[in-house]
């Protein structure tokens, strides 16, 4: 464009995009694996008592830790595999006018207590990883399915049809046109989603789907704040990381020239 | 009042001189049992003319007991045997039951807490199997799990059982058990559950052995074979209402009140009020409503 | 007479589109959209569509391609009838430029540009060539421009970059929709120079859809003036429009200055010019002014060694002298061939002797033209149209 | 189900009363931090890519760790409860105040500046008002989502629909536990619907009609 | 020359602005934005500023009302320094419109309005008059648009809203900025035309920035043009800028047919028109043929019974009847006393007589107009600018 570039308007933003997120992007793994350090440091030289030692020992932690990265890991993957494409499917031709129904559920769905779809699964599936799983694919699955849908409606509808102006087909627009300039929207609304689903996994340990929340429920019920504060860090920690895992997904997979 | 609680009128309980527009809370455990104690006090305390903060279902016994010592408890329902060996840390429970009352209503004066006199109800932890397999495996004493295969060994228990020393792992080794050995029992044959859900899971077969308590009414309604303590583990569990000793000085009328309660709670009273709340799916302020006016506690 | 000299040397690699009364019907709506349009475009032409917001241009020009399907009626490019065709296949070869480009942001110029013949399954070193081919055929330094964002690019870069990529696998057709739309006036005008000239070059067939009539008027072989329900009110040459409007609703259309508009699609070579008198520096003067008076000229045309015009004084004035004098007027008004009979008013205007001497080649004197010329060469088109 | 419904008709009406109490005043409360804190923000890049950092990781603490966390300063009862859902509440307002003052026109703020507002009357009358259905929006995203953590703040004794839940799950295997569970979740759900509702309705009221879509 | 029958008759309420020295240094920058720039804006006048992209117009323009503080140098408005005052009080007396209006599209037409006279204190009563006779002013009824959202507005009455809110608390000094930039071209020229019609009525101190040189002429009284960094590059009339370019620069800036565009800046009743030899309908022909060439003419002009033209014979046309024939000539080049040279060209160059009858009150014939008149009055006019 001829017209003047106002210069206060475009100095922020450039700024920002240049400069902070890389530095954000290097800080965030250096700040998880200082707190984990120092995590480790601190375990290993304090003094426990046996109520605190038995859930806190090396072995019993690592136990923990192991399973709650997997409720963690299955219900993502299940989550992704099952929120995008169906998120794609109901932007599709006749799928559309069933978009702002779906939308609308995928709203109010959010406000489903956690807690609750893991004691109504529980009754359902029996106890354990199972229904642990299905609860937290449930949870957060709508928000996923929910944000793949607004990214693919914010596409500017006239490179859709300067895509099939061209020739294109259907599959080769939404592969090569909508999915990639969707891709800022959906990712950030699925890491979203991803770091409450750590959060919420602790859950799982009042229907025996294991994880760290076992460590915050104990602290809580022994009045032990090791514990508590061992769990709560660490649920914290993995939340980080995942989000750090989105980022820079994110970083990589957002299309240059945007 | 912050929960629900139906308004009753005085009948036993009456009114108390000086209890206008004084706050107590109450405070009790998550458990049915101590939910419906801990409704009863509520309702007594509200009968008495206080006004009662309701701060039933606090999750775990050590933040009850907390709340208590530092003041922000008046009263609470709390078992003998737990507040020996776990609050009081004495490594060995006295078996009999007056001794130990006042063994720990003489060492609780120094944490400003007045036991007043205990119930006859007892309330011990138990493990249980569902009859079936009780025959199947052919267990009914607790030594008899050793005899099992080891992938047989497993076990359903609530986090803070878990973590007792009154508790599970003392518990094992008691019985030759050792947790995470190889003869013993694995890690991960141990399931750790919400309190209440360890009754359905072991009903459901998802470990053999479930950590129980011995008033709980879904025991029989769930058809669950308790396994007897044959090496004495468990200590007694008595009942007593523990009120701050300041309170207790303040309003000294609260001793007649409990007075009018506690000679009444018996095993089978608490087994009965138990199976309404659990396996009826009665509400436990309902239930224990209920009882005092079956009782002429309240009107 | 649409700028015949050009046409005649234009190579022509476009094709004829033949509508047989298309219509189109979008549901819930009470009339029709398009309402049974029969219309035909000579293979090479551009063909403007004006018409006022809503009347049907951008569904007209759609179904074309197909982006909206017909509800009745025949779409023929050459000798195909296409509503059978497959769209996507039918689309590679029509070209489509939409307003601000519709560039793909998050590919760069040279992706954009070769994506239709990438979809035809040229090998990548034909693709490359094309898009370089392409990209200096808009005026863009493949170098420079090839690996650009198109966020990198000014809007005009960003436009041009849009035809060069409609144009990339050569199609005989070409779709426009108000493509200048968001441009500002200057860099529009030069825009759209640079689509004549690259028309010039390939004649395709254009249809292109404005909301300028100026536009039209400067771009279009012919205009289509619309109205609703893309019913078409006059379809001609735009002299002939601007000359002739058919009903008082293109007249309003066409918009005050409808003659001086005109002026701009003649030029001056078009006309009949004046063969003045002419003298070269320092020839007698009396011989001079003999000269011009037996031809009847009151202005002799006075020219250096090489013919180049130098002043252009009275005879009164000339006649005061001995020798002609060789000052250069500074304020000669002088126009070239290849300008419009705009551009030689405007020059006319502003010089006292009521005309221009006109240049050709190497600048040397072609004639002279005054301002009765100019009326007579818009009375001639009035008369031309007419008859 | 129904049965137990109209039984416990007052015990529910009352936790659910508590629950809707406790949300709207949170979010009551945690719009007016949001939105003053993006206020403080929004002029200042540094400042503003401070406010996302912060309501982004913010929400990387788990609720229930933060309502375990709350417990050594506040004790059980309602403060932990409410410190929790305000903070989670404040979170998506931050961020869609910060959002949506920055994409007011810059023009228009010119033009407010250009007739003589002070920079204060500009904030109220301005932009403000022209945020302020982002800000709705993100009071919205805040509703639903402390609906549910309310939920958990049961287990810390706070009010509400979640000691449904929590007893439900206590008593599971007994008569009445699904129909606890149940009747907890899905009231939770419905009431945020109405809440939503509400919040479109007061959206349409204080939304200006030259705003409006 | 700028309009003077207008400006003599125009209520000034206006004050002089004066900047000595004004320069603003951004931070981060190398040059200075504006540097040392001195201007003296007379009360009433109409002012534009034009100059290519970034060479601080907006900054300029900006720091008259403050938005931007300079870095050094003082700015007068009447006789007060205004670079101590208080801005948002400042800001209250000098109007300030942008483009597209900048209205506040959460507040009614009214209240846009009415903010000034409200942060100023009037009361509710005051302020709804206020409103009303503005709206009426600028040519919107008052019961239609008074509460209505700036959304329902087309743009070009957006655009008259954001005047009308410049003008509420009766400024004397009214900024605009690129006002008219972002409405299309038919609009545009109908609010310059409002714009002019109610700068006539009231007589402020306008300083105007555009990119639009044809919009310079047309509305300002004088032009300003500046190079990088504000520089004055030429501070004069429209008519002076058009004839003389102070420099290269500035010719290249006013662009092609400078001329022509003069010629929108003198209307036909400035011109010495000339009479023609006239002849009522149903007169006998030979006497008329007899007074024309008399005269000297070789045009009848034909009239009705009112003095209203009917056509415009030749002599020789008209010798070939006996009665003056009364058949009204659809064609008859006709226009009115008020219009401008260059509508009188376009109508004239149509016509074969290469002139037009000009009617002026009641339609009566005024004159007629030559070719030669028009290219006489460009030359009077360059000489009074040289002069
Ligand atoms: N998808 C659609 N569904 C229903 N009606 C439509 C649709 N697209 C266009 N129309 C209607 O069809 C008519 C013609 O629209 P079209 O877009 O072809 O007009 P246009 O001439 O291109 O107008 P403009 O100059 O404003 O672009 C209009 O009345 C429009 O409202
Ligand atoms: N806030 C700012 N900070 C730094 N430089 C600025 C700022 N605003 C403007 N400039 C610079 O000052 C110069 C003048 O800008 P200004 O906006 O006054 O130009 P303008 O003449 O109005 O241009 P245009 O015609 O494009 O609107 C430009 O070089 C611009 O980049
Ligand atoms: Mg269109
Ligand atoms: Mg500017």
């Amino acid at each position: 464009m001829t017209a003047a570039v106002d210069p206060a308007v475009d100095v922020e933003p450039g700024g920002r995009r240049g400069g902070v997120p890389w530095r954000g992007l290097v800080l965030q793994p250096v700040l998880v694996l200082v707190a984990l350090g120092a995590f480790a440091l601190w375990r290993a030289g304090a003094e426990l008592t046996d109520a605190e030692a038995r859930p806190l020992g090396w072995s019993a932690l690592a136990g923990t830790v192991v399973d709650h990265l997997q409720l963690v890991a299955v219900a993502a993957v299940v989550v992704l595999l099952v929120g995008i494409p169906l998120g794609v499917l109901l932007t599709r031709g006749p799928f559309r006018r069933a978009s702002p129904l779906v939308l609308g559920v995928a709203n109010t769905g959010q406000a489903a207590p956690a807690i609750g779809l893991f004691v109504l699964l529980a009754t359902w599936l029996g106890f354990g990883f199972r229904s642990a799983v299905v609860a937290l694919v449930l949870y957060s699955v709508l928000p996923v399915l929910r944000n793949t849908m607004v990214g693919l409606q914010g596409v500017d509808a006239r490179l859709v049809e300067a895509g099939r102006g061209m020739g294109m087909s259907a599959l080769a627009v939404l592969l090569r046109v909508e999915l990639p300039l969707a891709v800022p929207v959906m990712l950030s609304g699925v890491r979203t989603a991803l770091v409450l689903l750590v959060g919420t996994a602790t859950l799982a340990t009042f229907i025996d789907g294991g994880g760290l929340g076992l460590l915050i429920t104990t602290g809580i019920n022994l009045n032990l704040d090791s514990l508590l504060y061992s769990g709560a860090l660490l649920v914290a920690l993995l939340a980080l990381a995942v989000d750090w895992v989105g980022r820079v997904v994110e970083t990589l997979a957002r299309p240059k020239g945007l | 009042a912050n929960q629900y609680t139906p308004d009753a009128g005085p009948a036993a309980i009456q009114p108390v001189a000086g209890s206008e527009g004084v706050e107590l809370v109450v405070g009790s455990k998550n458990f049915t049992e101590q939910l419906i104690l801990g409704k009863i006090a509520v309702i007594a305390l509200q009968t008495a003319g206080f006004d009662v903060l309701d701060r039933t279902n606090i999750p775990g016994s050590v933040p009850v007991r907390t709340g208590a010592v530092n003041g922000e408890i008046d009263m609470n329902w709390e078992y003998t045997g737990t507040a020996w060996l776990t609050y009081l840390g004495e490594a060995e429970g006295i078996p009999d039951r007056t001794a130990q009352y006042e063994a720990v209503r003489a060492a609780d004066l120094a944490n400003d807490l007045t036991w007043l006199p205990p119930a006859e109800m007892n309330n011990t932890y138990a493990f249980a199997i569902r009859s079936e397999a009780a025959a199947d495996l052919g267990v009914s004493r607790l030594s008899d799990i050793a005899a099992l295969p080891v992938e047989e060994r497993t076990f359903c228990v609530e986090a803070e059982f878990a973590s007792r020393n009154d508790g599970f792992v003392p518990m094992l080794e008691a019985y030759d058990l050792p947790l995470g050995s190889p003869d013993g029992v694995p890690r991960d044959a141990v399931s750790t559950l919400d309190t209440g859900a360890v009754y359905t899971a072991t009903d459901q077969g998802a470990c053999n052995f479930g950590e129980v308590f011995t008033t709980d009414g879904r025991i029989e309604s769930l058809d669950l074979t308790v396994l007897e303590d044959d090496r004495q583990f468990f200590p007694a569990y008595n009942v007593a209402p523990v009120i701050s000793t300041p309170t207790l000085e303040a309003h000294p009328e609260l001793a007649d009140v409990f007075a009018e309660i506690t000679p009444l709670i018996t095993d089978d009273v608490m087994i009965e009020l138990n199976r309404r709340v659990d396996v009826d799916g009665e509400e436990p302020v309902d239930v224990a409503l209920d009882w005092m006016r079956g009782e002429g506690l309240v009107s | 007479m649409s700028e015949p000299t050009l046409t005649d040397q234009r190579t022509v690699s476009g094709v004829s589109i033949r509508l047989e009364g298309v219509t189109k019907r979008y549901p819930g709506q009470r009339g029709p959209a398009v309402d049974a349009v029969d219309l035909e475009i000579a293979a090479g032409e551009t063909v403007m569509f004006v018409g006022p917001s809503g009347c049907g241009k951008t569904t007209l020009l759609k179904m074309l391609n197909r982006l909206i399907e017909p509800s009745g009626g025949k779409i023929f490019l050459g000798d195909e009838d296409v509503t059978g065709q497959d769209p996507d296949q039918l689309r590679r070869r029509i070209g489509y430029v939409i307003q601000a480009g519709g560039l793909f942001p998050h590919m760069t110029v040279g992706t954009n540009v070769g994506l239709v013949p990438g979809m035809l399954g040229w090998d990548r070193k034909r693709i490359a060539e094309r898009t370089d081919e392409l990209l200096d055929l808009v005026g863009l330094d493949p170098e420079v421009y090839r690996d650009r964002y198109p966020k990198e690019l000014s809007g005009g870069q960003q436009q041009r970059v849009g035809v060069a990529r409609a144009l990339a696998a050569d199609p005989p057709v070409l779709l426009m929709d108000e493509p200048f739309g968001a441009v500002d006036p200057i860099t529009r005008q030069r825009l759209q120079d640079e689509l004549l000239r690259i028309q010039e070059e390939l004649g395709k067939t254009i249809v292109f859809v404005t909301h300028d009539f100026d536009e039209a008027v400067k771009l279009g072989d012919r205009i289509v003036v619309f109205d609703v329900g893309a019913r078409v009110v006059q379809y001609d040459t735009p002299e002939a429009i601007l000359a002739e409007p058919a009903e008082d609703y293109v007249a309003d259309f066409v918009g005050a200055g409808a003659t001086l508009k005109q002026l701009t699609l003649t030029r001056v070579s078009d006309t009949d010019l004046h063969t003045p008198v002419t003298a070269a520096v320092g020839e007698d003067s009396a011989a001079v002014v003999a000269r011009a008076e037996a031809a009847g000229e009151r202005y002799v045309v006075v020219v250096d060694g090489r013919g180049r015009p130098v002043s252009w004084p009275s005879v009164a004035e000339l006649s005061r002298t001995t020798s002609v004098p060789g000052t250069r007027d500074e304020r000669l008004p002088v126009v070239g061939l290849r300008s419009t009979l705009n551009d030689a008013l405007d020059t006319m205007l502003a010089a006292s002797q009521g005309g221009v001497v006109v240049t050709g080649r190497r600048d040397t004197v072609a004639g002279v033209l005054v301002v009765e010329q100019v009326m007579a060469a818009i009375q001639s088109t009035r008369n031309e149209v007419r008859g | 189900m129904w049965q137990y419904l109209v039984d416990r008709r007052e015990l529910i009406a009352f936790q659910a009363y508590q629950h809707v109490s406790l949300v709207v005043q949170c979010v009551l409360l945690a719009t007016v931090i949001g939105v003053g804190l993006a206020v403080l923000a929004y002029r200042s890049p540094r400042i503003t890519g401070l406010a996302n950092g912060v309501s982004a990781i913010g929400l990387t603490i788990p609720s229930f760790a933060l309502l375990g966390l709350l417990l050594a300063p506040f004790g059980f009862g309602i403060t932990p409860a409410v410190v929790a859902v305000v903070f989670y509440a404040a979170l998506p307002v931050l961020r869609n105040a910060v959002v949506g003052l920055a994409g007011v026109d810059q023009s228009l703020v010119e033009s407010a500046r250009g007739i003589g507002m002070s920079r204060w009357a500009t904030l109220r009358r301005v932009e403000l008002p022209l945020a302020w259905p982002v800000i709705l929006a993100g009071v919205r995203v805040s509703t639903q989502m402390v609906m549910g953590i309310a939920a958990v703040a049961a287990y810390v004794l706070g009010p509400g629909l979640g000691s449904l839940i929590f007893s439900g799950l206590s008593r599971l295997g007994g008569a009445n536990a699904l129909n606890a569970t149940l009747v907890g979740t899905i009231a939770i759900v419905l009431l945020a619907l109405v809440l939503d509702v509400v919040l479109v309705v007061v959206g349409r009221l204080t939304t200006s009609r030259g705003i409006r879509v």
